[in-house]
């Protein structure tokens, strides 16, 4: 906290020059690692990618009682047969991705040189089909999420490696990404830090505010509010309306580079997707 | 977006107001408050939507903007110009607030970096 | 619906282990769509597990068992290699059933 | 076949005896003598299929629990700490609340499980046959804040517990 009041304090008088403060995304990612296992001692490293369950004991117990035979089974056996299936020229997805797309989600979202865009899983998917004459999937739930809970189901455990190639555009959307967490936005004029920064560990009502770090390893998520499985995107829209701000589009690079800021926070963490959470 | 609810509201907000004013117009003129014309209540709205267009395009835009530019065409179409310059001008006020929020942010965001 | 009962069973040689997901959305009847509308009832009511021809358990259920409804439960007997056999009928009629072996 | 139990077994099995297949009025009165409610919910296939005309569809139409109980089971209950209900004190989400009862009473022939808070109070019934232990796990809704009471029925007495679940909104609403 004394850092961030110092930090306030400079603003007024150096705040044209400040831009040039921000330390190096590698030299960030330990910063804010270091942040969340001081704030929570108790939990074990790996444990973040479980959110609310890493720091209530009575969720936890239903969460695990869930975890016996999880309802996203569904999701994943359906996104295997989608996945598999081949396309109607005979490419499937497997031909789009390294390692015919198994265990590979913990490098996603991927910084794509030739586009200079970052690629999360979502749109990665939906160039491939675009790619081989299909139409995009909708990229909140549907096919889309089990697809991604089956690819997900295939890395489970695997650590995260989300790289920042030495190219100023991947550069550039980390820190748009960045900008954008900690934002504040909307009529509520919270950003996602309010929450998952700041008020991590706290609770909203019943709901436990999860940590920024380990936040986004577990998608998708069946959720029992939403009663099916949901991607990330869908998560970031619905947070963006809980704060009275207009969502982004769904393949917009908002939200790719939030999430490539996210993962990368991440890395180390094991997968642990696909999730269930309230 | 749950605005179902402010639909019902506004609806019958502008059926009693239409009642009320064509009764009123006719019997008494309420010096109180000024008549708003439908000119002023263009206007207003002109100046709404300007303004949410900017939001809009900036990607700051709040969800309660568009509910209320809604309401204001809807009342304005029924012919309630107080009730429509009313939501126009919050309208506005919230997009013109959602342009300022996001312009601050621009550089605050950074002291909430963690470093 | 094919394909909506999945199992796992499996034995210690003394006693059996089930447990059984089935893909349903068992509506209550009570919860409104995004329009307002009230989503009619529909969810499963009875459930048979046999195992090799025999009843071990049949379930009753109303509007209030969850989304994708899932039962655990154990009996004495049944060895890897047996029969469990699973069976649902809805408010509205539809069924399913399926057989899956002991492991 | 050797039966301990007080209320009349139909032991079910290919090769014991032939499935018995109730007419409407037959199987009332027959339901009376089985564990008293409940009907054995057999079909005359190999396998015995789900038989909708089992389900005690009364039972599960009633609002309140001395109502519901009587409906399908037609006894009181009486409390008993023979049984462990497994419920969590502050439910995640009021729609998959997992619960999990066992009980070490002997010869249990029934287990059910009641929200008095939920519309329709019964939300599920197990009849188990012999040789099924007396334990089961489901998921079930409520409504809100709510007393859930598992019953077992076991040697033809009715045993419950009850247990308080909270049942809280989340998030931060739009």
């Amino acid at each position: 906290m004394r850092r961030i009041l110092l930090a306030g304090i400079a603003l007024c008088v150096a705040a044209p020059a400040l831009a040039a403060t921000l330390s190096s995304p590698a030299a960030e990612q330990k910063a804010f690692q270091t942040y969340f296992f001081n704030k929570f001692p108790t939990v074990a490293h790996d444990d973040f990618v479980n959110g609310p369950y890493a720091l209530d004991a009575g969720m936890r117990a239903q969460w695990k009682d869930i975890l016996q035979f999880p309802p996203y089974q569904f999701s994943i056996d359906n996104g295997k047969a989608l996945f598999s299936a081949a396309f109607p020229n005979g490419h499937g997805y497997g031909d789009c991705f390294a390692n015919k797309g198994i265990g590979i989600t913990q490098n996603y979202p991927m910084f794509d040189a030739k586009s200079g865009k970052v690629m999360t899983l979502e749109l990665a998917i939906n160039k491939c089909r675009t790619e081989n004459g299909l139409k995009p999937l909708d990229m909140s739930a549907g096919d889309m999420a089990d697809i991604e809970a089956y690819m997900a189901s295939t890395s489970d455990g695997k650590a995260f490696a989300v790289k920042i190639p030495n190219d100023p555009r991947a550069l550039a959307d980390y820190r748009a990404g960045e900008a954008y967490f900690y934002t504040r936005r909307g009529q509520l004029n919270f950003s996602c830090a309010s929450c998952h920064v700041q008020g991590a560990g706290d609770h909203l009502r019943s709901d436990v505010l999860a940590p920024a770090l380990g936040l986004t390893a577990s998608f998708p998520l069946y959720r029992s509010a939403w009663g099916n499985t949901g991607t990330l995107t869908r998560r970031f829209m619905e947070c963006n309306v809980q704060v009275r701000a207009v969502p982004a589009k769904p393949d917009s690079d908002t939200y790719a580079n939030l999430a490539y800021f996210l993962a990368y926070m991440n890395n180390g963490l094991p997968v642990g997707g696909p999730g269930e959470r309230p | 977006m749950r605005n179902f609810v402010g639909n019902t509201a506004t609806k019958f907000f502008v059926a009693v107001l239409m009642l009320g004013s064509l009764g009123g117009v006719a019997a008494h003129a309420d010096t109180s408050k000024p008549v708003v014309t439908q000119d002023m209540a263009l206007a207003a709205l002109t100046a709404a939507d300007a303004e949410a267009q900017k939001a809009d395009a900036a990607g700051v835009q709040w969800t309660t903007v568009p509910t209320l530019l809604k309401a204001a065409h809807f009342a304005y179409l029924y012919g309630d110009y107080s009730g429509a310059a009313k939501k126009a001008g919050m309208a506005e006020a919230q997009a013109k607030t959602a342009l300022t929020e996001a312009k601050e942010q621009a550089s605050l965001w950074q002291t909430q970096v963690i470093r | 619906m094919a394909g909506s009962i999945l199992v796992r069973a499996s034995s210690d040689g003394t006693a059996t282990t089930v447990q059984a997901l089935i893909h349903h959305p068992m509506d209550s009847g009570f919860v409104k769509d995004a329009t307002g509308k009230l989503i009619p009832a529909h969810y499963i009511q009875v459930v048979e597990f046999a195992h090799s021809g025999s009843v071990v358990l049949t379930a009753f259920w109303g509007g209030a068992v969850s989304k994708d409804p899932f039962t655990k439960f154990s009996f004495k007997g049944g060895k890897s290699g047996d029969d469990l056999s699973i069976s649902w009928v809805d408010n509205l009629g539809n069924k399913d059933s399926t057989t899956a072996k002991i492991s | 076949m050797q039966n301990t139990k007080t209320t009349v077994r139909i032991k079910s099995g290919p090769a014991l005896t032939r499935r018995i297949t109730l007419s409407g009025a037959a199987a009332a009165t027959l339901a009376a003598l089985l564990a008293p409610g409940f009907k054995a919910a057999h079909a005359d296939t190999a396998a015995p299929m789900a038989d909708a005309s089992a389900y005690p569809a009364k039972a599960f139409a009633q609002k309140s629990k001395d109502e519901a109980i009587a409906a399908l089971f037609n006894m009181t209950a009486t409390a008993s700490d023979q049984i462990t209900f497994d419920a969590p004190d502050i439910a995640e989400n009021g729609a998959v609340v997992p619960v999990s009862i066992s009980t070490t009473l002997p010869g249990v022939t029934a287990i059910a499980v009641l929200a008095l808070g939920n519309p329709f109070t019964l939300a599920a019934a197990y009849q188990l046959p012999d040789g099924t232990n007396a334990a089961i796990s489901s998921r079930i809704k409520l409504a809100k804040t709510t007393d859930v009471v598992a019953l077992v029925q076991a040697g033809g007495k009715l045993y419950s517990v009850t247990k308080n679940v909270k049942v809280t909104l989340g998030g931060c609403g739009g």
